[in-house]
């Protein structure tokens, strides 16, 4: 039952919220309420799949593969338990920011079902319901993301929903073909069917339609471009939330499929994998050096970070998974933060432009603090959270012999440090160009607070994970070890 | 929108009609061909008839209720339909029927619930975009 | 049948990735829609099409051999209607994009991606 | 030990706190604390310098990856302690007088403290990696402190120099560490000195050495890393005076030292450090000959002493590691000395530039006497330290015989240029006629003097008592830089040996350059390619490369053409999907053979004009209405093969397409051709190879048989379980209604979105 309360919760604030549309101004608290709730079920989720193993529920009674199945093992479970963290910080900063016409719009019912779809992906068991989360999840982005209807949110739309339409449609096929040629949808099941096909090569063929797909939505080389095109448009809290969980969800998949059900040909699939990493890994902090504009160089960094969390799948040892799960979580947390800094900073300034910003370290040294502690953990300085992610994932790298990526992910360190302090330097450290302009204050304690709150939760976050790394590593481990045993996974839902 | 008289009356009599149609449909959905989806978009299509015919603001107070009122109804009897089972120790979605059959209807269950509020979200959501976008012309 | 269905999903493909790569966002949303029209075709070629009896169980509950699987028609249908929900979305966004931009040339549409 | 290296971050929490109440005496308060760690650090003194042990203490971290916060003290971390404590002290104490007109006093203290319990944590470490978060740590705080005047933009450039530089070094530390602990299944740096053959025989241990020397290079400003650290003279003196002499850029150098028992031995290690040492030592010193600005100058003369350090350990032998001790000793006092008084003589005279600078002995006179007790120990001189570490580099040099004379020459001449900067930057302010300054010289308090005279005296009294304190400190302890204790007495005055005249002619001949300065420039300054050959224009060259590379990518790639995106995608997938597919082998066609009906080929004809007319039609109206025929096709298909209920849906939906599309573009006028034929017919390619890709798909499929038990379970449990005769409706409501739910929710939101995109509008008439 619990099982199922991280997709239901949301759903049902959602439709309350719905129920009640015209009363917005409450809308706002019930969002919160229900990010609370959403924090004691995850919480509560992850306790009881720790203690007792991975758990399943078979809804409508239908027993696998016969009906949908949900699954928590502990990667799931991890990231709902990061969703809900994720939703919390939001919906905290929303309060203080969102204007009351995207209030009017259902801002907060479409942010519920956002998070609905985003647990629904996290914890099904079959392909075919994956793929309508992942629509519940896309929709719910689109209508986000062009809220308010401004010039550049709706050319920022126009990319983003034309290509993830375009990999909806590959994955809708790659579900269709994965039926015919195994006549099942559940994903164990799957498992169990795929390598006793009469040519299991065509597994292979359907990967490639799955990678692609799942590629697109965690915005890897060469398929990324709907991200910085669009990342950048919406609210600060929009973004930040985007920023934070959507491409994750990608990555999840990704891992999901390619250690549960493409794994008949590990030594093609998973150098493609580790190639289009690399590419990843570089492409994307290139893309984040050559820009001027603060969450435009943030929206680039998320493709240069997928890249590693995908370099630990590529790599496929336990070690390289855990980091790859360590790094999901380290970044979902960091990435969101940042955006949060720089909605902060767009509140004083009404800008986002670097060139027009500066002089904030001065008058505001918090803010330059709190933005510098994801910073730095995204450049992967120790003792944050990003170094011990950054260190499981070369060490992996390392010990399997994979040189040429270990060297990318290096020297990608660096250009990430040099990205950030770009943003550091002009925003914080320069000189504010446009002294004898006035500047909006924030006055309003409420806003003040609400908005400084879940920049700092995050900010601990990262800092305790950075010093305490052993608990956070640990479950990550386990997971990646559940994930290299499909058997358990198997066995969980299918029974014997 | 100009509105005609033979059309409006026309519509007077053909609006019942489509929506006890529609019923039609959605009831017997679970055993021949038809079901809430169905059955919500005819439901929709009569609410458009009588915007043609009467004009949209006129639809809106015949319809007396808000589309997004119905979409978010029909989310919440679908949701409840599911949580109801729990109640009596079943899993999340696992259909609950009454032993009897009843007139007219048949079998009464909770999938059937379900499945009004499909059609309840249908029709909320077709009428919904379509007066949208007509008050947009206009 | 079989051969005419294959090549009639290799046709819809091209056609929408053809209509896809176009510069007016019109044919683009078309595309979208050839796109889904070819993959719930793939769906119901895939997995096996039977013809002549529907998916129905007769008044003592049994069916007649042979029946066409009733699971890919349900995954079908429910991506029919995802698909009509996100595409009405798509048309919409075109006629704001429209009434914003003044054109519905894609080319024109670059901003977001420029310093 | 743990609290020692630890209790910096968490005293740091306590400045801001006084900042705000106690503003003016912050300086004071925050010095208490190296203060104390001097005195925790002392009272090893009997049990590591008298008695000669280690100390090795652990608390777990994170024990599943071998990570533990573990502490070790020997000879060489006390050592490399007690500089940074008590440097440290003088630095902080010095800084509250010095800095008191910034208002951001409160921000250096913060930085300065983490900076100092970084150094500590670093030298103390025993797990490599523990060391390497200090050292990350060391690289970033020094970022903040090199850029603590960061409205200027020089040094916001230096400090990012600096961390790229040290950082990126610090990247191939990492790898280095991970593959060093990778060959020996342990991260304990004490355990890994006695694994030398196993870790010099590994076939990686090239890499991993070659890795770990670049991380210490660049850390110490090793040629041709070092151009970093003259530029980083931008930060405040007391920043300089301790980083930049006494304590961070020594870092590589304590990890050369600490992990020479390792990984030394090796011709490859051995001779790279010899090689890059030497080279640094000279190549600086030479560099510093241009300088006129008093900071930059000391700068210089650091490198080439770091350099001197390096070749040190280089050489190895038992005479160079004492050396290499005593030589780190006395630089650290007398460098961070000369820092502090050029701070004070620009501090009071407002210029650091020599040549406005003499005759300063009159006003300030303490200033003068410290600088000049500094100086004498940097030349060389007797009775002071920096005499009995110089003599002991000649000596050591000498006895090195493996090359020749080229390390004693190269030796000389490199400390011909150091006496030649400390004549101009220790005697030159002060004698001669004065002159004046932009502002009036004047002679400055207590708190700014007392520190830098008790390290010149330190120097002082190190130097009379050498054999006594120091000859303790390496013949009585594990160093660590080489497995046994060094046996060999440290005195003053060994008698009139080569060394003791090899320094005499350096002095003269330092003078001698000092004095023919004016005349020896100009040559100089006509050989102009040197620029050209110094590392640091290749940094900026690759810098500026880097960026403009990134700058051209994101333009190509990231281009705005939505069509560009999505073909780049189309392709990928035909390219990656295709490769597979034909890897398979042959392809089996038997699943399509079977002749079609008539009504069949009809309804194929159909759809084929169908999508012909969409593509090709010249309004949208018509391609609207040729995708409706499509449709409308596919319900009929749906028909034919039992799908009675998604022929209805399908036809349903597709007339609410046509119509929503009807609604929203039967006013816009038609299309414009916007593509030229060459580009329809490679996107017709493009397109038709994925059509391609995705039939010969669907045919291997068919070609095999499907068995899914999935569709009997339906048809036997439908009706006796979930009451309904409509499978697929059953499934909709019951087998899968989470499906439902899902796909109703999609509608809802889409709904919304509608809704929304039409009535709300933010800024709508921006264009």
């Amino acid at each position: 039952m619990l099982i199922a309360l991280p997709i239901i919760s949301p759903f049902f604030f959602g439709i309350l919220m719905m129920l009640f549309w015209k009363n917005f101004k409450a809308h706002s608290y019930l969002n919160l309420f229900s990010s609370v709730v959403s924090v004691i079920i995850s919480v509560l989720l992850i306790d009881r799949v720790i203690e007792q193993g991975i758990i399943t529920l078979q809804i409508g009674g239908w027993k696998a593969p016969f009906g949908i199945v949900i699954v928590a093992d502990l990667f799931s479970s991890i990231m709902v338990v990061i969703t809900a963290v994720i939703g919390f910080a939001t919906a905290l900063y929303s309060m203080a920011t969102m204007d009351h016409d995207r209030e009017k719009f259902g801002y907060y019912p479409l942010l519920q079902i956002l998070l609905m779809g985003i647990n629904g992906a996290f914890l099904t068991g079959d392909i075919f319901n994956l793929y309508v989360w992942f629509e519940v999840m896309l929709i719910s982005s689109f209508v986000l993301l062009a809220l308010g209807g401004k010039r550049e949110q709706l050319e920022g739309a126009i990319k983003y929903v034309t290509l993830n339409l375009l990999s909806s449609a590959l994955f809708l096929a790659g579900v269709g073909i994965l039926y015919g040629l195994a006549g099942t949808l559940n994903m164990a099941d799957l498992a169990v069917k795929l390598p006793n096909l009469e040519d299991p090569e065509m597994t292979t063929v359907v990967s490639i339609l799955f990678l692609i797909a799942f590629g697109i939505k965690s915005a890897v080389f060469p398929l990324f471009f709907w991200l910085p095109a669009s990342y950048h448009t919406p609210p600060a809290a929009v973004s930040a939330v985007f920023a934070g969980l959507l491409t994750k969800v990608g990555v999840y998949a990704l891992i999901r499929v390619f250690t549960l059900i493409f794994v008949n040909d590990i030594s093609f699939t998973h150098t493609i994998i580790l190639v289009i990493a690399a590419l990843t890994i570089l492409t994307g902090v290139l893309g984040a050096a050559a820009q001027m504009n603060f969450r435009r160089i943030l929206s680039f960094h998320i493709i240069s970070q997928i890249g590693y969390m995908i370099m630990g799948l590529g790599l496929f040892s336990s070690l390289a998974i855990a980091g790859g799960i360590l790094y999901i979580i380290h970044h979902i947390i960091v990435k969101t933060n940042l955006f949060l800094v720089s909605g902060f900073v767009n509140e004083l300034r009404s800008t986002y432009d670097l060139k027009k910003l500066g002089g904030l370290y001065k008058l505001y040294p918090l803010v330059g603090l709190l933005f510098l502690i994801p910073a730095l953990s995204l450049s992967g300085i120790p003792p944050l959270s990003g170094f011990w992610a950054k260190y499981s994932v070369i060490k992996a790298g390392i010990e399997l012999d994979e040189f040429y990526i270990v060297a990318v992910a290096l020297f990608v360190g660096l250009l990430t440090l040099f990205s950030m302090t770009k943003i550091w330097h002009e925003v914080f450290w320069k000189k504010n160009p446009e002294e004898e302009k006035t500047f909006n204050t924030i006055n309003n304690t409420k806003q003040k607070v609400l908005s400084f709150l879940p920049i700092i939760l995050l900010a601990l976050i990262t800092i305790i994970i950075g010093l305490n790394v052993e608990p956070f590593f640990n479950i990550a481990q386990k997971a990646a070890d559940q994930l290299l045993n499909p058997e358990i996974y198997i066995k969980a839902v299918l029974g014997n | 929108m100009k509105t005609s008289v033979i059309l409006s009356t026309a519509v007077k009599y053909l609006i019942p009609l489509l929506l006890i149609f529609s019923f039609f449909l959605f009831l017997r959905g679970h055993n021949e061909p038809g079901g809430g989806f169905v059955g919500g978009l005819v439901a929709a299509s009569a609410f458009a008839l009588f915007a043609i015919a009467n004009g949209f603001d006129e639809a809106k107070k015949f319809m007396k209720i808000e589309p997004i009122m119905l979409i978010a109804l029909g989310l919440l009897i679908a949701l409840l339909s599911g949580l109801v089972p729990m109640f009596f120790g079943l899993d999340f979605l696992t259909g609950i029927w009454f032993e009897k059959n009843f007139p007219i209807i048949g079998k009464l269950g909770t999938p059937l619930v379900f499945d009004i509020g499909v059609y309840l979200v249908v029709l909320g959501i077709s009428t919904k975009i379509i007066f949208s976008l007509a008050e947009e012309e206009k | 049948m079989n051969l005419l269905l294959v090549i009639i999903i290799g046709l819809l493909y091209t056609a929408g990735l053809y209509m896809m790569m176009r510069r007016s966002f019109v044919k683009v949303i078309i595309g979208l829609i050839l796109l889904s029209h070819a993959a719930n075709m793939l769906i119901f070629t895939v997995g096996r099409i039977t013809k002549g009896n529907p998916a129905f169980l007769n008044k003592d509950g049994a069916i007649f051999e042979p029946f066409s699987d009733p699971l890919p028609q349900a995954l079908i249908l429910t991506a029919i209607v995802i698909g009509f929900g996100v595409q009405a979305f798509a048309i919409v966004l075109f006629k704001r994009a429209y009434q914003t931009a003044g054109t519905d040339d894609l080319d024109e549409m670059k901003k977001t991606d420029e310093d | 030990m743990l609290f020692a290296a630890l209790s910096g971050f968490i005293f740091v929490l306590l400045i801001p706190i006084i900042n705000k109440y106690a503003k003016n005496s912050v300086g004071w308060i925050a010095s208490i604390f190296p203060l104390a760690l001097t005195v925790y650090f002392i009272s090893f003194y009997t049990n590591v310098i008298d008695k000669g042990n280690s100390i090795l203490e652990s608390t777990s971290w994170v024990p599943s990856l071998g990570i533990n916060l573990s502490f070790y003290l020997d000879g060489l971390s006390l050592t490399f302690s007690l500089i940074i404590t008590v440097v440290g002290f003088v630095v902080f104490l010095y800084a509250g007088s010095y800095m008191k007109n910034y208002d951001s006093l409160g921000k250096f203290y913060i930085y300065i403290i983490l900076f100092m319990s970084s150094m500590i944590g670093l030298v103390l470490s025993d797990n490599i990696i523990t060391m390497f978060v200090f050292w990350e740590l060391t690289s970033i705080t020094s970022y903040l402190l090199i850029g603590f005047n960061h409205e200027k933009e020089t040094a916001r450039n230096s400090a990012l120099q600096a961390l790229l530089i040290t950082g990126g070094g610090g990247l191939a530390l990492l790898a280095g560490l991970i593959i060093l602990s990778g060959i020996s299944g342990s991260m304990s740096i004490s355990s890994l000195a006695s694994m030398n053959d196993i870790l010099t025989e590994h076939r990686l241990y090239a890499p991993a050495a070659l890795l770990i020397l670049i991380g210490a290079f660049t850390k110490s400003a090793q040629f041709p890393f070092h151009f970093w650290l003259p530029n980083a003279m931008e930060a405040p003196t007391p920043v300089s005076a301790y980083l930049h002499s006494a304590t961070m850029v020594k870092a590589g150098i304590y990890l050369i030292a600490r992990m020479n028992p390792s990984l030394g031995g090796t011709e490859l290690w051995n001779y790279t450090i010899m090689f890059v040492g030497a080279v640094t030592m000279l190549f600086t010193a030479v560099l510093s000959f241009k300088q006129t600005d008093l900071k930059k100058l000391l700068a210089y003369s650091t490198l080439s002493v770091l350099g001197t350090l390096t070749m040190l350990i280089g050489i190895g032998s038992d005479l160079a590691i004492k050396a290499f001790m005593i030589y780190l000793i006395a630089h650290a006092l007398y460098k961070a000395t000369l820092f502090l008084t050029a701070g004070m003589i620009d501090h009071s005279t407002g210029t650091r530039n020599i040549e406005e600078l003499q005759g300063l002995r009159k006003v300030m006179p303490i200033t003068a006497a410290i600088a000049i007790l500094a100086s004498l120990s940097k030349m060389g001189i007797i009775p002071l330290i920096g005499f009995v570490g110089k003599e002991t580099v000649y000596a050591a040099t000498i006895e090195y015989t493996n090359f020749g004379f080229l390390f004693i020459t190269l030796a000389i001449a490199a400390n011909i240029f150091v006496v030649y900067i400390t004549m101009t930057v220790g005697f030159k302010p002060f004698f001669g006629k004065f002159r004046k300054t932009p502002k009036t010289p004047h002679e400055l308090p207590f708190r700014m003097w007392f520190g830098p005279m008790l390290l010149a005296f330190g120097g002082l009294t190190l130097g009379i008592f050498s054999s006594f304190i120091i000859g303790k400190l390496i013949n009585n302890t594990e160093l660590g830089i080489i497995t046994a204790k060094l046996n060999i007495p440290v005195k003053l005055w060994h008698g009139f040996t080569l060394e003791l005249m090899l320094s005499f002619i350096t002095v003269l001949l330092g003078i001698l350059l000092f004095w023919k300065r004016n005349q020896l420039l100009k040559y100089v300054d006509n050989i102009s390619f040197i620029d050209e050959i110094t590392p640091s224009y290749h940094y900026q060259k690759l810098f500026n490369g880097t960026l403009k590379l990134a700058k051209l990518q994101s333009r190509i790639l990231q281009n705005g053409f939505l069509r560009y995106y999505i073909m780049v995608i189309i392709i990928s997938t035909i390219i990656l999907g295709g490769t597979t597919l034909f890897s398979l082998g042959e392809m089996d066609y038997t699943g399509i053979i079977e002749m079609p009906g008539f009504e069949e080929i009809i309804i194929a004809i159909v759809m084929m004009t169908a999508t012909y007319m969409t593509v090709r039609a010249k309004t949208r109206l018509a391609a609207i209405v040729a995708v409706g025929v499509i449709g409308y096709s596919i319900a009929l298909i749906y028909i034919m093969y039992g799908a009675p209920d998604l022929a209805m849906t399908q036809f349903a939906i597709e007339t609410l397409t046509v119509i929503l599309f009807v609604l929203v573009i039967y006013r816009l006028p038609g299309y414009l051709p916007f593509s030229s034929t060459a580009r329809r017919i490679r996107d017709f390619i493009i397109a038709g190879a994925g059509g391609l890709l995705m039939s010969l798909i669907s045919i291997i499929i068919l070609s095999n048989p499907l068995s899914s038990e999935l569709k009997n379970y339906f048809a036997k449990n439908s009706y006796a379980i979930a009451k309904g005769k409509n499978i697929v409706n059953v499934i909709l409501v019951d087998f899968r209604a989470l499906d439902t739910m899902g796909e109703i929710t999609v509608l809802a939101v889409a709904a919304i979105g509608v809704f929304a995109l039409l009535k709300l509008r933010k800024g709508a008439d921006e264009k």
